[in-house]
């Protein structure tokens, strides 16, 4: 256990700086007397020597893609290129300031341009911003705009929005942010969304309808356009969670779908390292009829001879914009690694897409159809969360005929596969599925790595039932008493001494 | 070519063993009407070292803040990271994870989040922290929401929060954004001409659910006045302060005078300016407010061994259980962010922290003298109803015997960015106010060349 | 204030527990008439942020290859090092570790040299590599001192070896170094007038204990001759092969033409040029040689639990345990950067280091084309025997109708790093005599710029 | 385990090249046919995922100064501060040629010089050469230096060099790759160098003598300057072995005690990481009589104003140089760390020697002195490997004691510090002592983490010797075969498949 709080060095041994340019002694005369902080907050007093070690350990005690297979669900976590990460360390992006004037910045608003057609190009859409900074607050700002659309045709009473129960949370949390009332519908039986049960709830207090595509479980919806029909002819807007973007590119898009606006998440599709939970990026794309409320500035460009090849850039705000919904410009560095990550497929995105659909569909065939030798001495097998001939990126297991027969659950065997040195799959989501375990394996896996996942998945459900309950053994800490803490609430070092 | 893909060429294997012929196959479940006809109308795939060469060209065509004399500020500044900052916060365990759902294989980065969450508690003197927002725009936006949740009950004026006058649009407009839904009223919080907080006027929120003020605000003034505002609300109205995070190495942590929520921008600590993102935000608040805080937070716990463990914790407030009721719809967030940040405190320590803020106000002090004995120029808000001007940290405004915008493009010319025309960023604004921030990084050389850029011209009549 | 010592402030407490006093305590036993009594007189202190911004300078001051047409080479060529080599070379556990005395908790880097000797094995077709040398000059130093160990004792010409023609200055001057010791002769093996070595002339070394030849040699000629020699010298004869190493993704390794140590750079893979150090050397060699060896080598092994495991092994021979009578006195080495070597060639992979090998044989191919069709420009050694002219890899050598110091300055001023002088590096080359390189990371652009920078050269009468 | 060799991704997936100026199919008109290459090297067929996954993992299998605590005597384990790498990435360093004109280089040659200038200062010596890598060839260097004086001062038949039995294995194998005889001389009783056993060796074929001071022991040699004297008086030189310099910066110089040459070892003292065993940097210093001996070239500089800071600077060869023991100018990139290190210090890098002292006294003291607690259950301690008052920077401990009464060796207890998260001292060095452990904690370390290695070290003295003995447990792998290694010898992957 290494504690931060515990290294005892000297107060200012830690990390020397330069001189200020007033002697220390004069400052005080510079901030008010009533002002004047009286005990330095509690920090480390630690050296760069205890420090750099500190953090090597925690970061031992961290999985990440870089550590092993990591199949959480709806994350799409694959490699993240390293020539990304010196991109971002230029000093041309990590030293600028966004209120520069743009002739300082013609670069990136060159690179922001090149993101902007090129997001609209793949998803059908007409305009893009690089605004929002999650997928998140990519649904809240899209919803905003389709709010203020609303409200500029007289349309005031629009006041529900529709989500199938197969959605993410974000999208009920960002439509109810923005005051809608949430409507869910329940997917079918087989998972696909029902239309009857849409045509029951639309009608003229419908704002907006949510979808994500493929869904939750991974499935391409097959009556997407007539869903978009009824909506539509509602008189309600299309809003595409592009969530699972990398199944699709180059293959269908929100446009041909018939949705109105997009998110995209930059940080799945497009390899955006999102370390511990973040940063994101997440953009939003919209039909014309919406693109004059999108968030304020987007970035547009004139012909000039001595600009980038041929062209200058400026900002531009749409006529109705919303505003803006974070302070600068969105997380520019996010952005410009996924325009290093776009670059290296360029016209061959559609490869991306059907490398991740193919190594799904490859895993998911893999565990689902075991030769009889694997099949030996498992008591039950997990079915398929919702039937389908081909899924898409990614898929769904249901585990309650292990928990029926045997008291595992989905938890346990998620834990279990954590000893064997796999990050858990997405666990428990979408909620219409029982005991659901969701696997996404990305493009960057490779056949081996599958098909070692599908043998060691098979094999711990053939494992006494006992060590898969009680896993995990091998990881630096056994199973985590989540109760205990959301009882206790310790949420910070007491820093007694 | 493309590359990273350690499945191309074994594609027919694959299939075949799934008993399927062709990769089209697995996406006949997409309707053809809606399928895509004509390919991606896109450039071809680079390499590596195409896309490197691109990156250096076109990065390198914008102009770097440290290339130059630079005053650009306003809640952004142009700092010093640590090298030893990107080095470890780019290790792959830390920067390829996700949220930690599996605490048991995540407590490197759940540690380093709590220990985060204390480091922030001990600058703001507040006992909560989480473990980031995205900006410290939607942080404020989320405080005031939060405030309202908790304060709407018994306020006397139920869906009112005050809003601290001349706040930056950057900032106002996201807040405007983010209380649409909730359906509160945003009214303004006047100023003294010394640009401080109107106490007298600052009555009238009382009852309110919540106060929202800054500090230093957004003229760069240490604003006394903030002190006395907790008094004048009460306990059902949330103080928010919003916080240039680094100004608390020698300023009074605002939990120490009254407020319920801190927020602000954490980019100072570890990260560059990165043309505004990512960066993180910083929440912290009091325990009253810790149900309705928006993002996560780690708590410290046990495993079944009795080993200590952390853990995500009360996250029954977040969207991915609590769904359209949660408090927030944050999902991705900036922890990354948050850990550079975590690293660049920790090295700083305590008096690392108070050395970064008197380097930023021996800066800015060095900068206003200067730029203040040019004839004609003139600190805003000088006229102070006590006997001392207004004193300032990392930025000072001033007004011009001329347009700002002039001013910037004459100073522009000379390889100077000197600073930002308030008018740009704040409804009301006169367009000969200029906002001039100096940190830690500012040389007097660069000091010397802005007065000399500035003074010329004046004497060249403004323009 | 220096940072960095975890003590500072502690000095006292420290000294008290031991019963000392004061730190001078500590260094009693240093007798007075040799203490130094002036403190250094040396610069004060600098912090991070000083130190970096004195680096950027500095080195700010230097010209990058890659910043202009660049044709310099001579065994140490601009290239282009994916990314993923030096973040994942300097993650702290390679970084910060020295040599693996503990094979228990070293088999991270145990295994990579393990993988690194099996690379070079299959690069150069000889069994055993160890796991790198100082550089190419070393390498092939103690590959001739190595040689004339084994074969001496039955040596027909004891203590003689033949060196090539031709050698640059910088690795000739180390090789006698390296033999005054041993009391080695080195005699020259002449080469014929297209450049390739005299195979008549090659049979007056046969008995002797070594021949070292370059493949290509030091004008950039692929020698087809050297296939032959082997035949010629015997067995009893050490045939040492220096190789550009990026050519054999290309060229036939030396292994297959009976060359029984091959040495070279190995700088092309992993690093960039940086100034000439650190790069490491490339040693390989057939079983006979192996326990004369120089460096440290890996073999694989199992542990107690007859678990696969990894070791340094064969260390009888070294300085550590053999002390004076050790195969060489190596101990530091420069594995760490044979790390970022080995991450390079199995990033490149097969295909990939053919690639590389086609696109320096390109580069070199166009260069030479547009510097051949200036009048008055003539290869060197074109007065081939056969009907075709010399072929080359990397890097080719003309004759200039004047002084090359005086072209070379001339594109100098223009932007363009002509190539060297041979006359600079060679001893006896004529001032004429221009050795022109080229890489992958050689441009269109920079090929026209370097010729039309010796037309106008040429065309202004060479001055 | 993961198998470099194993990964199975199409030949060409790995890493793409952009095209080659002349199409793929003409190149084979530009290789004699008889050279072509006609099987590429069986190299990894992997993608970057696939090895930055590879790498991580084998990084994760690799102790480091990062990893812990590191008190390999001898070598100076101390903390790599973290700018150094960031600065030697600055295409000025990384993308330069040594034979580029000087005036491309003006940068790399300012920092040359101060570095020769401030290596000569601190060790009282007039000229220093910065070329060699690694100490081993700093040796080699000054002792040929050594060798070419006596030849020009006509003294062919000094053919000896004089080295004490503590001496590092380099040192006599340096002196003997010069075709030296070495002449080992027998340590006193307590370790300290025999003045008489030196001058009944001394004489006329006296070539050199090479010290360690302080020695191997870490102790200060009392009485070198008489040995210089000894060695002197015979018309021999003194040669200084300049790996323990961290020890005694700003205390005392080889010049003070009388050496002529003197190699510095750059990786230790000033820090250079040296990752799995190099890269290294052995500048070497020598007084005027030798100077012109030196390995070309060094560096010089003229006033000139428009240089950097007044001075331009420029490459000189010494008059009758050696000639060169690099192909270029030494392992710049490691001097140049080793400049961003001293910069940090400056003329206060009399304090980092005194934190290193301080610190090995400190553990040494803490480990020879338990309390009786501590003391409970040990059968035998450990005694000092030389007495002394005081070391410098690394003092030696016999475990000779423990050996006899309770089997357990110096390797075993070495072995048994890897479980407790410890790098192993160096071990059964110097030769002189016996079952020798030889520690050196340097001044990067906290007292807390010499506090706990001296607990841990005596609960290791009181464990189960059966424990000990078959030490390590919770290591990578078990204690190691090295003798099956070295019986069968293999060294490479068979590469069956
Ligand atoms: C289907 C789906 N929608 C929306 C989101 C929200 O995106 P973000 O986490 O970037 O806010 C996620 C991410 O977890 C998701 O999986
Ligand atoms: C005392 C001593 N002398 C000489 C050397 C040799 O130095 P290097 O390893 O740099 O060749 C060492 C290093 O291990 C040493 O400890």
């Amino acid at each position: 256990m290494s504690d931060i709080f515990a290294f005892k060095g000297a107060h200012d041994a830690g990390y020397a700086q330069p001189k200020p340019l007033i002697s220390e002694d004069e400052i005080s005369s510079l901030i008010p007397n009533s002002m004047v902080r009286k005990n330095p907050p509690k920090w480390p007093t630690a050296s760069e020597p205890e420090l750099v070690r500190h953090y090597t350990w925690l970061s031992s005690r961290n999985f990440g893609i870089d550590s092993g297979f990591y199949p959480l669900g709806s994350c799409t976590m694959k490699h993240n290129p390293r020539i990304n990460e010196r991109i971002v360390q230029l000093p041309g992006m990590n030293d600028i300031h966004p209120l520069a004037p743009e002739s300082h910045l013609q670069g990136l608003l060159a690179i922001f341009y090149e993101m902007q057609e090129m997001l609209a190009h793949c998803s059908g859409m007409d305009q893009v911003t690089l605004q929002p900074v999650a997928g998140a607050q990519g649904e809240f700002a899209a919803i905003r705009c389709i709010q203020e659309y609303h409200r500029n045709n007289g349309d005031e009473c629009r006041n529900k929005v529709i989500v199938p129960d197969s959605a993410h949370g974000t999208n009920p949390a960002s439509a109810a942010m923005c005051g809608y009332e949430i409507i869910e519908i329940p997917s079918r039986d087989d998972g696909r969304l029902d239309l009857d049960a849409l045509r029951a709830v639309t009608g003229d207090d419908t704002a907006a309808m949510m979808v994500t595509n493929p869904s939750t479980l991974g499935l391409f919806e097959p009556e997407i356009a007539e869903a978009a029909e009824i909506v539509h002819e509602a008189g309600g807007q299309m809003y595409y969670d592009g969530a699972n973007f990398n199944a699709i590119l180059g293959k269908t898009s929100p446009g041909l779908m018939g949705f109105d606006a997009v998110h995209y998440n930059l940080h799945k599709t497009f390899s955006q390292p999102h370390g511990g939970g973040g940063p994101g990026s997440g953009p939003i794309g919209v039909k014309n009829h919406l693109a004059q409320y999108l968030p304020k500035p987007l970035v547009d460009r004139r012909k000039d001879a001595k600009g980038i090849d041929g062209y200058s850039y400026f900002w531009i705000n749409p006529e109705n914009s919303i505003g803006k919904v974070q302070q600068w410009h969105g997380n520019a560095g996010a952005v410009v690694r996924s325009w290093a990550f776009y670059r290296r497929y360029g016209r061959e995105l559609e490869k991306m897409s059907e490398h991740a659909v193919l190594n799904a569909n490859y895993l998911r065939y893999r565990i689902l159809n075991p030769d009889s030798a694997s099949l030996q001495g498992i008591p039950a097998m997990p079915v398929d969360g919702a039937p389908a001939d081909v899924v898409k990126h990614e898929f769904t297991l249901s585990m309650s005929p292990i928990k029926d027969t045997t008291g595992v659950s989905g938890k346990d065997v998620a834990k279990r596969l954590l000893d064997y040195g796999y990050m858990a799959p997405t666990l428990y989501f979408p909620m219409i599925v029982p005991e659901c375990l969701m696997i996404e394996p990305t493009e960057t896996e490779s056949k081996e790595v599958l098909d070692k996942f599908a043998d060691d998945f098979l094999a711990i459900l053939s494992e006494d039932p006992e060590i898969v309950k009680s896993a995990p053994h091998s990881t630096d800490v056994g199973r985590v008493d989540e109760v205990w803490a959301a009882r206790n609430l310790v949420l910070r070092h007491p820093l007694e001494d | 070519m493309v590359d990273h893909l350690p499945n191309l060429g074994r594609e027919a294997e694959m299939l075949h063993s799934m008993g399927l012929e062709s990769i089209e196959d697995l996406f006949s479940d997409i309707p053809e009407d809606i399928k895509r006809v004509e390919p991606l109308d896109l450039p071809l795939p680079q390499t590596e070292e195409e896309i490197w060469a691109d990156a250096q060209r076109l990065l390198g065509a914008n102009i770097a803040m440290n290339s130059r004399p630079n005053f650009l500020g306003a809640g952004l500044y142009q700092n010093f990271v640590p090298t030893m900052v990107p080095m470890m916060a780019t290790r792959g365990e830390f920067l390829t994870a996700y949220t930690p759902y599996q605490p048991e294989v995540s407590q490197g980065m759940l540690q380093a989040m709590w220990e985060f969450q204390t480091m922030i508690s001990e600058l703001v003197g507040l006992p909560v922290s989480n473990v980031s927002m995205y900006d410290a725009s939607t942080a404020a936006a989320e405080a005031i929401t939060c405030a309202v949740r908790v304060h709407n009950r018994k306020a006397s004026q139920p869906n009112v929060v005050y809003v601290t006058e001349w706040l930056p649009e950057h900032r106002l407009s996201v807040i405007q954004n983010y209380v649409v839904g909730a359906d509160i009223e945003i009214r303004l919080l006047t100023t003294n001409d010394d640009g401080k907080i109107n106490l007298e006027m600052a009555k009238n929120a009382n009852g309110c659910c919540a106060v929202y003020v800054e500090q230093p605000n957004p003229f760069g003034i240490i604003d006394t006045n903030i002190q006395n505002l907790k008094e004048i609300i009460g306990d059902d109205t949330a103080l928010i302060v919003g916080v240039n995070a680094t100004s608390l190495g020698l300023l009074t942590p605002p939990g120490e005078y009254g407020a319920d929520i801190v927020v602000g921008e954490g980019q100072a600590f570890g990260i560059g300016a990165t043309a505004g993102g990512p960066i993180y935000g910083l929440f912290a608040c009091t325990e009253k407010y810790l149900r309705q805080m928006p993002g996560r937070i780690v708590g410290k716990t046990f495993d079944s061994n009795g080993k200590q463990a952390f853990t995500l914790t009360l996250s029954t407030r977040e969207q991915h259980i609590r769904r359209h009721k949660a408090t927030s719809n944050i999902c991705s967030n900036e922890t990354l962010i948050a850990l550079m940040g975590a690293m660049h405190m920790a090295l700083l320590g305590p008096s690392g922290v108070q050395k970064l803020a008197i380097r930023n106000t021996a800066a800015c002090e060095m900068t206003k003298r200067s730029v203040l004995s040019i004839p004609g120029i003139e600190l805003l808000h000088n006229d102070s109803g006590e006997n001392q001007p207004p004193q300032h940290y990392n930025e000072f405004s001033v007004i011009l015997p001329g347009s700002a915008t002039s001013a910037l493009s004459f100073l522009n010319h000379r390889g100077v960015t000197g600073g930002l025309a308030l008018s740009d960023i704040m409804e009301g604004a006169d367009d000969s106010w200029l906002l001039i921030s100096a940190t830690d990084q500012t040389k007097l050389d660069d000091i010397q060349e802005l007065s000399v850029g500035l003074n010329e011209w004046v004497l060249g009549g403004c323009s």
